[in-house]
């Protein structure tokens, strides 16, 4: 950190209440210019609420805010743009159907002597300006037809425009994969190299370490304190989140003999070919890749969301024929997907019925009508099980934390009681404390006897979690590592994933390129 | 909508596919075919029927018709009659949807040098060849001096409550349909007259009796059109329980316009008490000899027009400042002619 | 917390309120005839058939999806059971017969049910498997419709329907109709029935959140075919009780529901975006229309004004229904400010 | 290389497809009948949608923002009677006042924009859901052209008033001697589409309006006053409603009670056809022309194909239907060849191109 930088923001003494709620007590927070500042805590902790605060979404109900000397007792969205602050949530919402170079020039786009927009200009100013910044994108093309990073990289771009002096990223590296992450980080240093100030909200707390400054940890709606990041560890930084030492997560569960799913031979063109595996009653297999290498489609395919191309799938020795979601349900394959906001949940409905999607069948009475007492201790059960912390099940999903969020995902699935679960990045945007519990969960399945396939491109997840690893390049699996052995380790993982053989021993560097 | 019938003067049947055909082309020894352009403003109720009454006019002189409908937009009219006009037709016949806004179209074919009819409605404001209308002024006054009849034979004198069904305020046959009848109200002011404009809709003539007849002490009701009203009108009296004969205690007058074979049987029923029966059947067929007058060339009289056996007849032919025009002689029905077969509203089978 | 609980309540049922308010204002107005129990039964009448067409629009709404086909199929279905059940009558005057078959209103009725319902499916097959635009395919389909109605009519009136096909939309039991305890135990039973069926679920999952309701198993298409199924079915119901109350059949009828229902769902409550509202919600929409409709056939308005008053009363209970948005901020406000324990900020 | 190319004419074409649909409708009709193709019906066909179109481009502006203005087809009956009640003599039904025409215009104008700032005011500001709002305002509307005139057309229109909607601008000699007026109103309309096409394309209020219309809150955080934007899209629909009016009122040298009755679905299906969006942020007023083109080529070939009135509805809704076919075996060809990006950039209204492609 470097204090010779002049502050850029100070909170002080930020209080704020929802209805049962108290969601922030007598925080403060710092940044200076040039610091790409860490902000932690477990899901609920108040970080959106205190950010929120910070953009004028939310009053604080006591406190005071500084922005580059003026103080500030109240703040309106307008008055915090003016102030030089962007937030880039995880979701970026753009204008999806306009082009690249209207959406960075939006509200301002350059005009010729006539007064008219002079589209050259526009996408050659447009142009210019994504170089500045080290960012090469066609200007030309919508937005909506670029991908995640593009998206947020292209948010952050566009708030600079603006003239942003700092910028809070709310959980940007949840969807995606290591390469994009690697890219957003270049980027994001090479703008604090300009002098911009971040404030950097994650879950990952490796990802704090990699490119945060110093960090700030809440808990429970208060202050535990701020701190250098080089002079933290993980486990110490885990410490001030939870509270408590958590206990590291062990497996109990144990593979038993009898295939579940058997994939043979299955082709798809275009995104993955010859695909074997086997998952085995009560085992978690991990499977691994980069974007496009066929895990992901995979995974879809499973569960009727896309087409599945020719081969062969068994599950529990019958013939898997399910064409869509339901047929898969019906025969025994639950599917999480990775994008909770679209695929996941019905954001503007309630957790009951949310969890209760799948199985209405089995919910009905006599009469055909859903019984609402069933529902109710079912629902209930499940909460409790899995620890859903909520008000009520009649509070809307979305108003929800993200952990909590995806134990309802996670109910909704285990409600059907597969016999195979498919879970497509089942921790994204989720505390180091919930991961915890999504483990167990997981664990929990899997001793009762569900097979579980894990697609996910966190390798040292899969490692902890997993009986058998595999990866997949290019549409082929290429390889297999079994828990416990020697060969299986991050590196060599990763080296596969990237498309590199490790009998070869090549010594290269496997996490970065 | 109000309906202005067709039924021809010399009944003949006439197979329904006829009227389902969009054009009637008879191959006429001659070497060119007349055609006619008919342009009818909407197609429900009386208005699909006038044009069937052309198209069978037209049949009998062996000419062709293409036919448009308007469904009740001036401005599609007008579109219709510039069609006309680029398909070179020989005569144009047109019930107007609105009286004025025809005469920019009048003035096309006149330019066009076509000869332009109206049926059902004069023009305002502007010349043409001729019109074949029943007075629909008339008509409404006859209903309401029979109004005034039966309720003076009610009470003695001419007092009481009215309700006024009206047609859709827009259009001036609903115009002069009311304006009949309360220039006759206006004279007697110890009658009250509720009016509800129903834009010809039966929901809503359904909607407005039954709101009016259960809230006030209605003695007679007056609609503008009996076609589209008579039955919904007495299915809700009788959904009241207020649907009885004439004569007997809490019995409701019904007069109206129209004459619909309905309306004919309601009174003989003694249910409704008086129709003014417009005798439109025969507008087409009429119109049909004059247009082939115009054709060849020749003129159109005024004076006196008589054909034996016809209700309409005496008509007169008079020259106003829109052109020629014929009135088809009004007739008021009520229980005393309600059986005349020569009622156009009786020869229904 | 109680206190705010009752706003709560209060302003979730706002519209209830202002529709008392425009009784009210009625009753001072047209004095004490608006407030008879024969004119309230009047209100509830001319809130049934577009009460039923209500409920279809509703549902095909919530599904996310606008049906301006059912005031076609309205059109259609009248004039068809009129034709198939009256007697041959000469088709050249301005009122017709049917076709002669004079089949029973028996075998007519579940015929109109029935084909109201195929002509939903019709519009869910075209939307749903072949993909096209929900508002176009339902226009197309609404003038597809009443063109058939013409044609079949040749425009003409059909008048006289059977008795017992007019039980429906004229009979009454004791002093209330038919129409009106059908409707009511529509709305009921419909309300109830998406409460706590498996499609009312599936119909706000997928209307909210299609791609989420697939991949929990729902099939979106099936139900959004479903929905205009019910969508159909309703404008049969309609058709049926509309006739039987006219007892006259015009190719014109319907004309202009669309607008009438899709108005008193959004008045309601419901979202034209699909996956929020509620059946009884668009009840006191239906109602409010129905109630300014009856009161200004009770007050002497001047024939010529109708209609603008009628907009204008509409537009006067809206403002007062958004103000809610502002009670509500200013209530929540006060709340928190008092359990926080902070002074109130400027 | 060869491939290639007939790729790109192919998803040219099917970038264009609502041009595809206005030029096989035409060769359709001219084929059935000769009187289709002539130089007067087609000059009449435009002048004919003129007051459609001009009504298109309120509601595509509204449109555009994501917002509905329902209350377009009774504010051009309503302007068109106030001016008419003006300007006529009391004989031709007006108020006898028989004002300059000019100020008339400028009246009528001005009553269309106050007609637009009172929706914008009501919605932008005082909250109310502009489907609501617009339904309201369109049966005021229509009520007090019936009110104030009361019931009555007026006609007789002077013709300074009446020459952009009914008059000629110039007269070309045809070949059987008859002359041909090309009307005012024709130019006019590609005139408006135009000048609707470079604000929508070129002037930062335009981009803004996309931009409302894309992503309210996105354009909110780059700076656009949402707010403002919208009450302005709602002003100038007014305004066009207004000048659809002129138009109408000119051609058919009177105003009716009725004037614009029953538009409102025509304006809407002829915009969605034509690619704008109902959900906002989408399409482009050339498409919305082309749709409105369509809509007045089925209107006039139908009656010029000799189809029975009887049979007229029933034929439009079934060549709607039709078309929207075809536009729906496209998306689901380019779903199967998977051309995403075409599929986004596609000018017939999807309510979510990438929806579609599951
Ligand atoms: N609009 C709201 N209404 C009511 N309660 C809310 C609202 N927003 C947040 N909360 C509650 O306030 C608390 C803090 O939430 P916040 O979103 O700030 O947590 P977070 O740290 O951002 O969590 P996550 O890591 O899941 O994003 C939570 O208990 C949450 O349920
Ligand atoms: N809708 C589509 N149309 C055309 N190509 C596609 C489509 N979806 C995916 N692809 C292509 O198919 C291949 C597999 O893509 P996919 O996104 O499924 O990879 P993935 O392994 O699932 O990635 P990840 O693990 O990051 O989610 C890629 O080359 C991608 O470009
Ligand atoms: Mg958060
Ligand atoms: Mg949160």
């Amino acid at each position: 950190m470097d204090t010779s930088q002049p502050v850029i923001l100070e909170m002080k003494g930020i209080s704020k209440a929802f209805p049962g709620v108290q969601a922030l007590e007598n925080v403060d927070l710092v940044v200076y210019g040039g610091e790409i500042h860490g902000l932690v805590g477990k899901n609920g902790a108040g970080k959106s609420t205190l950010m929120a605060i910070l953009m004028g979404i939310h009053q604080m109900d006591s406190g005071t805010l500084e922005i580059n000397g003026h103080r500030f007792t109240s703040m309106t969205p307008h008055e915090a743009l003016e102030a030089g602050i962007a937030y880039v949530p995880q979701q970026v919402r753009m204008m999806d159907s306009l082009t690249v170079a209207e959406n960075i020039l939006a509200g301002n786009l350059p005009v010729n002597r006539l007064g008219l927009v002079d589209w050259k200009a526009t996408y050659q100013e447009a142009q210019e300006r994504l170089h500045k910044l080290g960012l090469e994108l066609d200007v030309h093309e919508r937005v909506e037809g670029l991908g995640v990073v593009e998206q947020t990289m292209l948010a952050i771009a566009k708030a600079l425009f603006s003239n942003a002096k700092l910028i809070i990223l709310d959980e940007p590296t949840a969807a995606l994969s290591r390469v994009d992450i690697d890219r957003l980080f270049g980027f994001v240093r090479s703008l604090k190299k300009m002098g911009v100030a971040f404030i950097y909200i994650s879950h990952h707390l490796e990802e704090v370490f990699e490119i945060c400054d110093r960090v700030t940890v809440l808990r429970n709606g208060q202050l535990v304190g701020t701190y250098v990041v080089s002079e933290l560890d993980i486990p110490k930084l885990i410490r001030f989140m939870v509270g408590e030492d958590i206990r590291d997560y062990e497996r109990s569960s144990s593979k038993q003999d009898d295939p579940v799913l058997v994939v043979k031979g299955l082709t798809r063109r275009g995104h993955y070919e010859e695909v074997n595996l086997v998952v085995h009653k009560g085992e978690v297999v991990g499977l691994s890749g980069l974007a496009g290498s066929g895990a992901a489609s995979l995974g879809r395919a499973l569960f009727g969301l896309e087409r599945r191309g020719i081969g062969e799938i068994w599950v529990n020795g019958k013939p898997f024929t399910a064409r869509d979601p339901r047929q898969a349900l019906d025969q025994g394959l639950a599917y999480l997907p990775q994008d909770r906001y679209r695929f996941g949940l019905v954001g503007s409905r309630p957790v009951r019925e949310n969890v209760t999607y799948t199985i209405l069948h089995q919910l009905l009475n006599p009469a055909g009508l859903i019984s609402f007492f069933k529902e109710r201790t079912l629902v209930q059960r499940y909460i409790n099980d899995l620890g859903v912390v909520c008000p009520s099940p009649e509070q809307r999903v979305n108003l929800l934390s993200g952990g909590n969020q995806q134990k309802v995902v996670f109910a909704k699935l285990a409600a059907t009681r597969p016999s195979i679960l498919v879970l497509h990045e089942p921790t994204q945007g989720i505390d180091v404390r919930a991961k915890i519990d999504i483990y167990r969960i997981v664990d929990e399945l899997a001793s009762q006897g569900v097979a579980i396939l894990i697609i996910s491109s966190e390798v040292r997840e899969l490692l902890g979690v997993c009986d058998r690893i595999l990866v997949m390049y290019n549409g082929k699996i290429t390889a297999e590592f079994k828990a416990g052995e020697p060969v299986t380790t991050p590196e060599n993982i990763l080296l596969t994933i990237e498309g590199g053989n490790i009998y070869e021993q090549k010594q290269m560097d496997p996490v970065r390129s | 909508a109000p309906a202005t019938p067709a039924a021809p003067a010399e009944p003949q049947v006439v197979e329904k596919t006829v009227v389902v055909e969009k054009t009637v082309v008879v191959e006429k020894e001659a070497p060119k075919t007349v055609t006619i352009g008919y342009g009818a403003p909407e197609l429900s109720g009386g208005q699909g029927v006038i044009m069937n009454g052309m198209v069978t006019g037209a049949k009998g002189k062996n000419w062709a018709v293409v036919t448009t409908n308007a469904n009740f937009d001036a401005a599609a009219q007008a579109n219709q009659i510039d069609y006309f006009i680029s398909l070179g037709v020989d005569a144009i016949v047109v019930v107007p949807v609105d009286s004025q806004a025809i005469c920019a179209s009048v003035q096309k074919a006149k330019d066009a040098g076509i000869p332009f009819f109206t049926i059902d409605r004069a023009p305002i404001g502007c010349e043409i060849n001729m019109t074949v209308q029943s007075d629909n002024y008339m008509a409404g006054k006859q209903s309401g001096e029979a109004m005034v009849k039966l309720l003076t034979e009610k009470y003695g004198e001419p007092k009481g409550t009215v309700l006024e069904l009206q047609g859709d305020l827009g259009q001036n046959v609903a115009q002069l349909r009311g304006a009949g009848f309360n220039d006759v109200m206006k004279n007697y002011p110890n009658i009250k007259v509720i009016s509800k404009p129903t834009e010809w809709k039966a929901e809503k003539f359904s909607q407005a009796t039954l709101d009016v007849v259960s809230t006030e002490a209605v003695d007679g009701i007056y609609m503008h059109s009996d076609c589209v009203g008579t039955k919904v009108v007495l299915s809700a009296l009788e959904q009241l329980g207020k649907k009885f004969k004439a004569g007997e205690e809490g019995h409701i007058f019904l007069t109206g316009v129209d004459a619909c074979p309905d309306a004919v049987a309601a009174i003989r029923d003694g249910y409704s008490d008086q129709a003014s029966s417009q005798p439109l059947p025969d507008f087409g067929v009429v119109i049909a000899d004059y247009i082939e007058k115009t054709l060849k060339g020749e003129q159109i009289t005024e004076g006196e027009v008589v054909k034996e056996g016809a209700l309409w007849s005496p008509a007169r032919i008079v020259k106003s400042d829109t052109g020629f025009m014929m009135n088809l002689a009004t007739t008021s029905v009520d229980k005393t002619n309600a059986s005349d077969p020569a009622l156009w509203g009786n020869q229904a089978k | 917390m109680s206190r705010s609980k009752w706003i709560q309540f209060v302003l979730d049922r706002m519209i209830w309120f202002i529709l008392l308010l425009v009784i009210l204002f009625f009753w001072l107005r047209a004095g004490d005839k608006f407030l008879t129990g024969i004119n309230l039964i009047n209100i509830l009448l001319h809130a049934s058939v577009l009460g039923v067409l209500t409920i279809g629009q509703t549902i095909c709404l919530l599904s996310g999806n606008f049906d301006l086909s059912a005031e076609g199929a309205v059109s259609l279905l009248t004039v068809l059971a009129a034709w198939l059940m009256l007697p041959y009558r000469e088709m050249t005057l301005a009122q017709a017969g049917g076709i002669g078959w004079e089949l029973s209103p028996f075998i007519v009725i579940p015929i109109i049910l029935v084909l109201g319902t195929v002509i939903g499916w019709i519009n869910g097959f075209l939307i749903t498997r072949l993909r096209m635009n929900n508002f176009i395919v339902t226009l197309a389909m609404q003038l597809f419709l009443r063109g058939l109605a013409f044609v079949i009519s040749l425009g003409a009136i059909m008048p006289g329907t059977p008795k017992e096909f007019n039980w429906l939309g004229g009979g009454r039991i004791g002093a209330i109709p038919v129409s009106v305890i059908v409707t009511i135990l529509l709305f009921l039973g419909f309300e109830f029935f998406l409460k706590y069926s498996r499609f009312g679920r599936e119909l706000y999952a997928v209307g909210a959140n299609r791609d989420a309701a697939r991949a929990s198993g729902f099939k979106p298409a099936l139900t959004i075919t479903k929905a205009y199924m019910i969508g159909g079915f309703m404008a049969g119901l309609a058709s049926w009780m509309l006739l039987g109350r006219l007892e006259v059949s015009v190719p014109t009828l319907g004309v202009g529901m669309t607008l009438e229902t899709v108005a008193s769902a959004v008045i309601g409550g419901v979202a034209l975006s699909g996956g929020s509202g509620s059946i009884m919600g668009a009840f006191s929409g239906v109602l409010l229309l129905s109630v300014v409709d009856t009161g200004l056939n009770l007050m002497e308005v001047d024939p010529f004004w109708v209609t603008g008053v009628r907009g204008l009363i509409i537009l006067v209970a809206l403002l007062l229904e958004v103000q809610k948005a502002r009670i509500r901020v200013g209530a929540v406000a006060t709340r928190s400010g008092s359990s926080t324990g902070t002074a109130a900020k400027s | 290389m060869e491939s290639n190319r007939a790729n790109r004419v192919f998803i040219f074409v099917v970038d264009n497809l609502i041009w595809v649909f206005v030029v096989v409708s035409l060769i359709v009709f001219s084929l059935i009948s000769k009187s289709f193709f002539t130089p007067f019906n087609l000059v009449n066909i435009l002048s004919r949608v003129a007051p459609l179109g001009l009504l298109v481009i309120g509601q595509s502006f509204t449109l555009i923002t994501a917002n509905f203005d329902l209350s377009s087809e009774s504010a051009m009956g309503f302007t068109a009677m106030v001016a008419a009640l003006l300007l006529a003599s009391q004989k031709n039904g007006g108020l006898g006042l028989e004002w300059n025409p000019f100020v008339g215009i400028l009246i009528m104008l001005a009553v269309g924009v106050l007609i637009g700032l009172f929706n914008g005011v009501f919605i932008t500001r005082l909250g109310m859901n502009n489907f609501i709002m617009t339904v309201a305002m369109l049966m005021v509307l229509r009520g007090a052209t019936y009110a104030i005139s009361p019931g009555k057309s007026v006609n007789f229109l002077p013709e300074a008033f009446k020459w952009l909607g009914g008059g000629a601008l110039f007269r070309v000699p045809l070949e059987n001697g008859k002359m041909l007026a090309i009307p005012a109103s024709m130019f006019f309309l590609i005139f408006a589409f135009l000048v609707a096409f470079a604000v929508t394309k070129y002037t930062r209020f335009g981009r803004n309006m996309y931009a409302v219309g894309a992503n309210r809150q996105a354009a909110e955080a780059a700076g656009i006053d949402a707010r403002r934007v919208i009450l302005w899209v709602y002003i100038i629909s007014g305004f066009c409603a207004a000048l659809a009016g002129l138009l109408d009122a000119g051609r058919m040298d009177s105003a009716t009670p009725r004037t614009g009755a029953g538009l409102i679905f025509p304006v809407q299906a002829a915009a969605v056809i034509g690619g704008i969006s109902l959900f906002g942020g989408r399409g482009n007023l050339i498409g919305a022309f082309g749709g409105v083109l369509l809509w007045g080529i089925l209107d006039t070939g139908l009656n010029i194909a000799k189809v029975s009135p009887f049979w007229i509805e029933v034929s439009r809704g079934a060549l709607l239907l039709f078309a929207m076919f075809i536009d729906a075996l496209k998306v689901s060809y380019l779903r199967r060849t998977a051309i995403r990006k075409v599929l986004s950039a596609s000018p017939i209204g999807l309510k979510d191109p990438i929806q579609q492609l599951e």
